[in-house]
């Protein structure tokens, strides 16, 4: 089982959501975060002083899945999420040691079990 | 018109605006003192007060209120208004005062009543509750006013007490939120969700205070108009102000929670008596009545009792205090200014009758309402929030969660195809 | 100043003040409905109407509106204002009722129109727009209203049918939001950030709207005015209410947005009548109009027109709807209270012809702003939201991630060393 | 009472109800200009200038300035109230004056001061400081009024000037906030938290400014009433839109903070001569002002005081521009509109006595509180933010974090089981 | 050391940092996060369209312990917040090479020695 | 690839943003969340209720580098978010399996072929 970390635009949500659930993947986990890298800095005002927006508005999409679904989930994610301009953002795979299921307190080897 | 009656015309119009939009105010203190994922919820229950309340109270209630006196208990039919004033400008004032009472109770059962109950206990509530025990003190020929000579002269005892007190029963009856209290009797603290919101809801309703109390002259030529509203700023001011010197005594802290029910609290004790005693008594009440919202918010939670905003400790309590403070202080017929007793007793008898009224008829309505309709959400509900649940929408939406792609899953309603809400 | 004229001043400039902060419930009202990253830009909009709004109106609007009539066609130069009251004082409440017009437009084309675009489309509707065809149903020699006899007491043609039909033409031509519509004609729900604040907003537009109609009667011994006052709450209040029913009917839940929008229709479609109808109408046109706001939001979405908050459903439609039921309900030349046709005949004319002066014009601009300046900005500028973009400040900001340390890179500005921000 | 004497109590008392609701105003600016962590403690400060400034004004303040004249100095005792209107509601109107003089000091001290010493200052200022420069300028008697013929109509000096002056003095004795400049003297940008309910608060200032300036006629019958509300509304228009300008010169975008504040600004610049100049004259004095604020703001930056709000360039310098304008442009005897010079030198004297008095009373007052009983919280305290350590509370609370399940760790407090806390 | 990742009902928060702390677990990080799983997704309404809100609010609660403390955080933790419904939440555990103590600026194995 | 978590004190931010700049690592995710550990709890008061605030606000930090920037990208976070007082924070490094560049679709080694 591995966990996907995939940084994307806000207005991609959607669509990304809906990329995935076409490759049999629905369960995930998003989170508000703001994000550097090669986007160009915005430069805000306030009250007569220029500053950097050097943090941009992002979402953060945690998804655990079986092996086998990594790759294709990638895909998924970039087909979804790409506009070919910076700030598209990055996806990074981790490893998962174990994985459980809350409500039925069971431990298991894929997150198809898992989801049972 | 002349002049004098259009005087009073304009003043009575302005005030009732100013009583309306203090409906505004108790909207967005609510919103500010409950969770957020019940921030919609009490918006939309003002919305119940401002609608099928004042329309309730303009069909039947003032008939019952102001109409005339049947055996010194109710009122029937034509409303006798007072001759300065254009009708329907009292009539504008007073659906603000009936929806007010209503409004009050909306806050003690925050967060987990049903909708639907709410809608049936606002049109009980402006419809029958209040303007019947409303005719007994400010009804032509009431026995509590016109008959034993009670002075409750913008409503401490006949809005404040009576829906503090209805807050009290109902907030009973629909018991307390979950995980409110503990098994051994310690209450949790469950975080208001905006108090830069809330506080702005005591500013407005302050601002309208004015028009409440000011306004219950119902004429501008009335000699006490402008004390009236400047003990009303007193009174506030002293209440505010001794809420926050003794929470920084007791908790080491300015608590703002308190700090707005110590002023909403100095303005509900002043409304009985701000005609009546001298500014040197509308500060002693407010100091008294500072203090005595914080003690109640205590005792309430320490009889289990769950009020959100503490609506019990501001309306009831201080509604009950300001009432008796007019037979104490008032310039005529105090005890403390002249030693005679009798107003007092009135004022007592008269918040006795108010307090048992409010309490058997919101506890009678509750029930009833539990054992037909149901009172209260499911429990799953209330974890979940009413926002979602009775209206569709969370208060605050930063994620653009909610903006699905072409043909993804939107469907737009036709009556009929969707599942049954609990509202 | 004798005692009558000085009350007569008096009610007006408070009825002003109360039309103008209209202005600022108009402003939480949008921030509370947009996306968190435009509520700052429909705030700045309502500025732009306080401000270029207000002088333009004062410079000239006013002068065409309520100057000597020509033809009755069009005011020139010396403004008649009636004689019970300061001139001043008229022009104060004028001015309010002239930048309502614009706010109206704001909302429709929020989140995407350009801030200069916006700027240019005030001055228009300020100082052009909304003054001639104001002319004719208020002017003195008006052809509408001295003329033909249409009745629109405090605006519902005159202000909220303009400006509602403005909105639409307006946000046709603007084009709606990136992803509101999908190819297949449905409609995307974009959630709206702060929906407490968008009812505070309601809250201070009902307020507000006791002196916009109360106030149009321009004198305080006028013996309407307290009824009008009435009728107004009413309405709204039958408004709401029915909206919060008709929503729990059809989507099984009360619907927030609809109930604040519900509220509104009911008091822009007294707005016309509130003079001219019963207590009773009063509640009847409110009734109608929370169903028809409804409905008529539907409608918009059907023909892929996005109005964020609704003010083509709010004002267009309900303004509409109020100027006919004047014909109907009038209680001298109704049709359902006298049987008598005319006077709705009357009105529906004016009510096409305010409808397609509002379409004409305001599409007229639109277009020629998009061949020139540019009337929309780029869909990355959309994205990104125009808080950032046109006032280079998000609305709210929890992460201190501005607070760059010393040396970091913050540059104070002087004029000329920025690259030009599309605004 | 006479009909004429019910009326102009009547305007007081509602003009007066708009001064105090200034109050919510300039809670909700601040509110929404500082950091989140400090919104609680802004709106908490509000609080003590509705409770600690009402009562001290009240007891002391007003007979120090409106008192029997002693010696062109002071006022003493006895209150000489205009015979047109009620005593208690020309105390009502004066006390609104007072804790907005307070009110304009609490936003440039925000985010580091001591609750407590806040407190003090209030008093003092309220009981002090301000009764003492204001009966210069308005009490019976008084040397720089009455005497000089200086012309402050409703306090662009009395008030503004002062207030800002004094806001100067205790920003710079109280220190920036940490990190606010960098040791090359650049300054940071703290980034404010919440704009929709900032501007939410100036629409509240600029409703209420109609009291303010219309309401210091403090007679209904006053010809000049309706005018000086027209001029208020101008110049705030005026003030706006060139500050709109300006910053979309300058910065490429409009910006919001300055657009506020140059509404505020042309409010404040009107306030000395709203009585005394024409409409011209009023549009004039708000574009000036909408600029200087903003260059004035930079000025105040530069010379290193953190003023978070903007308090000394809205308040301060444009009450020294508003006063001085009215040498300028008072129609009767104004540089510019009569070539005579004299009563520009008498406003600049007055002017100047204000910013002295302002400066050092409050410069001395600062340093007296710093060192007694401190004057700014500690460095840990101020990254904490002063909403956890003064009130106990954070602003907003999305998370449940706080509702600790059944004996886990929640005690009711009893007094004195605490620790002493830094408030 | 290894960090547990656990998505919980939010008003759960409570609940699973007392059982935590029962066995002797303290320090963690919370995170709001919005999630998709098993739950079904609940329909809401505004300005007359329905629209799925298939993210329901959650907590993310990251715990890093050292080895031997895993599995009974995961128990507390799985006692604490299950309720039998969907949408109760997963486990997730990820391995930790390094850890360093900000204050101290020390690196160390356990993180109990972190905590020093 | 790794990833370094740093949870640190809010206003620390952009100082650590500065460190980490000089030492070459720009990209980076920041998410607001409360934490727990050694600082003490202060004590918050509510309607007359003592509460424990036993979660404070900090922030995370998210920043994957090449390994042999670890180290000091480390360094540079205990440089410039150290007080030396309890609640500065803990730095947290993972393994990564695989990254990927949203805009270009690019899977690759090391974090500075990913930014082209
Ligand atoms: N080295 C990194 N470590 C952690 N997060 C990163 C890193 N680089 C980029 N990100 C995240 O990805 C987001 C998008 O990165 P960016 O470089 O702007 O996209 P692109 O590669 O398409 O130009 C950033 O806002 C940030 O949240
Ligand atoms: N595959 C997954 N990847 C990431 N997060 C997940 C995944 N599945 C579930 N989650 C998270 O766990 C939460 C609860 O999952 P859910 O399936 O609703 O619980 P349950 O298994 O009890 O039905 C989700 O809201 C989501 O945040
Ligand atoms: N065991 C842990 N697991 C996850 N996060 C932790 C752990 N210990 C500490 N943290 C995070 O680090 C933050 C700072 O920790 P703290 O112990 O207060 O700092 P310090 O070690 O400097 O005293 C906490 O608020 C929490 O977010």
């Amino acid at each position: 089982m591995k966990r996907i970390d995939a940084i994307i635009r806000p207005e991609k949500l959607q669509h990304v959501m809906r990329s995935l659930r076409q490759v049999g993947v629905s369960g995930l986990t998003v989170i508000p975060v703001q994000g550097r890298g090669q986007q160009k800095d915005t430069t805000g005002v306030y009250r007569g002083h220029a500053y950097d927006i050097n943090l941009h508005p992002k979402l953060k999409l945690e998804i655990v899945v079986s092996d086998d679904f990594v790759h294709r989930s990638v895909q998924a994610i970039i087909d979804a999420a790409q506009t070919g301009e910076t700030g598209d953002g990055k996806i990074f795979v981790y490893n998962i040691l174990e994985a459980y299921n809350i409500r039925t307190g069971e431990v298991d080897e894929t997150i198809d079990e898992l989801n049972r | 018109m002349n002049t004098t009656t259009a005087l009073n015309t304009v003043w009575v119009i302005l005030a009732g605006a100013l009583v309306l939009f203090m409906e505004g105010g108790f909207s967005l203190l609510e919103a500010g003192l409950v969770r957020t994922k019940n921030a919609v919820n009490v918006t939309m229950k003002i919305f119940v007060d401002l609608t099928f309340g004042v329309i309730v109270f303009y069909l039947i209630g003032v008939h019952l209120l102001f109409g005339r006196d049947v055996l010194h208990l109710i009122g029937f039919w034509h409303v006798v208004s007072p001759s300065q004033v254009a009708p329907s400008a009292f009539t504008l004032f007073q659906i603000g005062f009936a929806i007010a009472t209503a409004s009050i109770v909306s806050g003690a059962v925050a967060e987990r009543m049903k909708f639907s109950a709410y809608i049936v206990i606002v049109i009980v509530t402006c419809g029958l509750i209040y303007p019947i025990s409303g005719h007994w003190i400010w009804g032509p020929g009431g026995w509590l006013g016109k008959g034993l000579g009670m002075e409750d002269f913008a409503g401490s005892a006949a809005i404040h007490t009576l829906g503090g007190f209805m807050a009290l029963a109902l907030a009973y009856v629909v018991g307390p939120r979950k995980n409110r209290f503990n098994s051994d009797g310690s209450a949790n603290v469950f975080a208001p969700s905006n108090i830069p919101l809330a506080s702005a809801g005591a500013f407005i309703l302050w601002f309208g205070w004015f028009g409440f109390n000011a306004g219950s002259t119902l004429s501008a030529t009335d000699a006490g108009l402008s004390s009236i509203a400047l003990n009303t700023l007193l009174a506030a001011a002293a209440g505010g102000g001794s809420a926050i010197l003794f929470s920084m005594y007791r908790y080491k802290v300015a608590d703002p929670s308190m700090t707005i029910n110590g002023s909403l609290a100095g303005l509900v004790a002043i409304t009985a008596g701000c005609a009546y005693v001298a500014p040197a008594a509308a500060i002693i009440i407010g100091l008294v009545s500072g203090v005595l919202v914080i003690l109640a918010t205590g005792w309430v939670d320490r009889i289990m009792i769950d009020d959100p905003v503490g609506a019990v400790a501001v309306h009831g309590v201080n509604g009950v205090f300001g009432t008796l403070a007019v037979g104490l202080f008032d310039v005529h017929q105090g005890l403390f200014t002249t030693g005679n007793v009798h107003l007092l007793l009135v004022q007592a008898l008269g918040v006795l009758v108010v307090v048992a009224w409010g309490l058997s008829t919101a506890f009678g309505l509750g029930v009833l309402l539990k054992k037909t309709m149901g009172i209260r959400v499911t429990s799953r509900s209330e974890e979940e929030g009413l926002d979602i649940v009775a209206h569709g929408i969370p208060a605050y939406n930063e994620l653009e969660r909610f903006s699905d792609p072409p043909g993804f899953s939107m469907t737009q309603f036709t009556a009929g195809n969707t599942e049954p809400k609990e509202v």
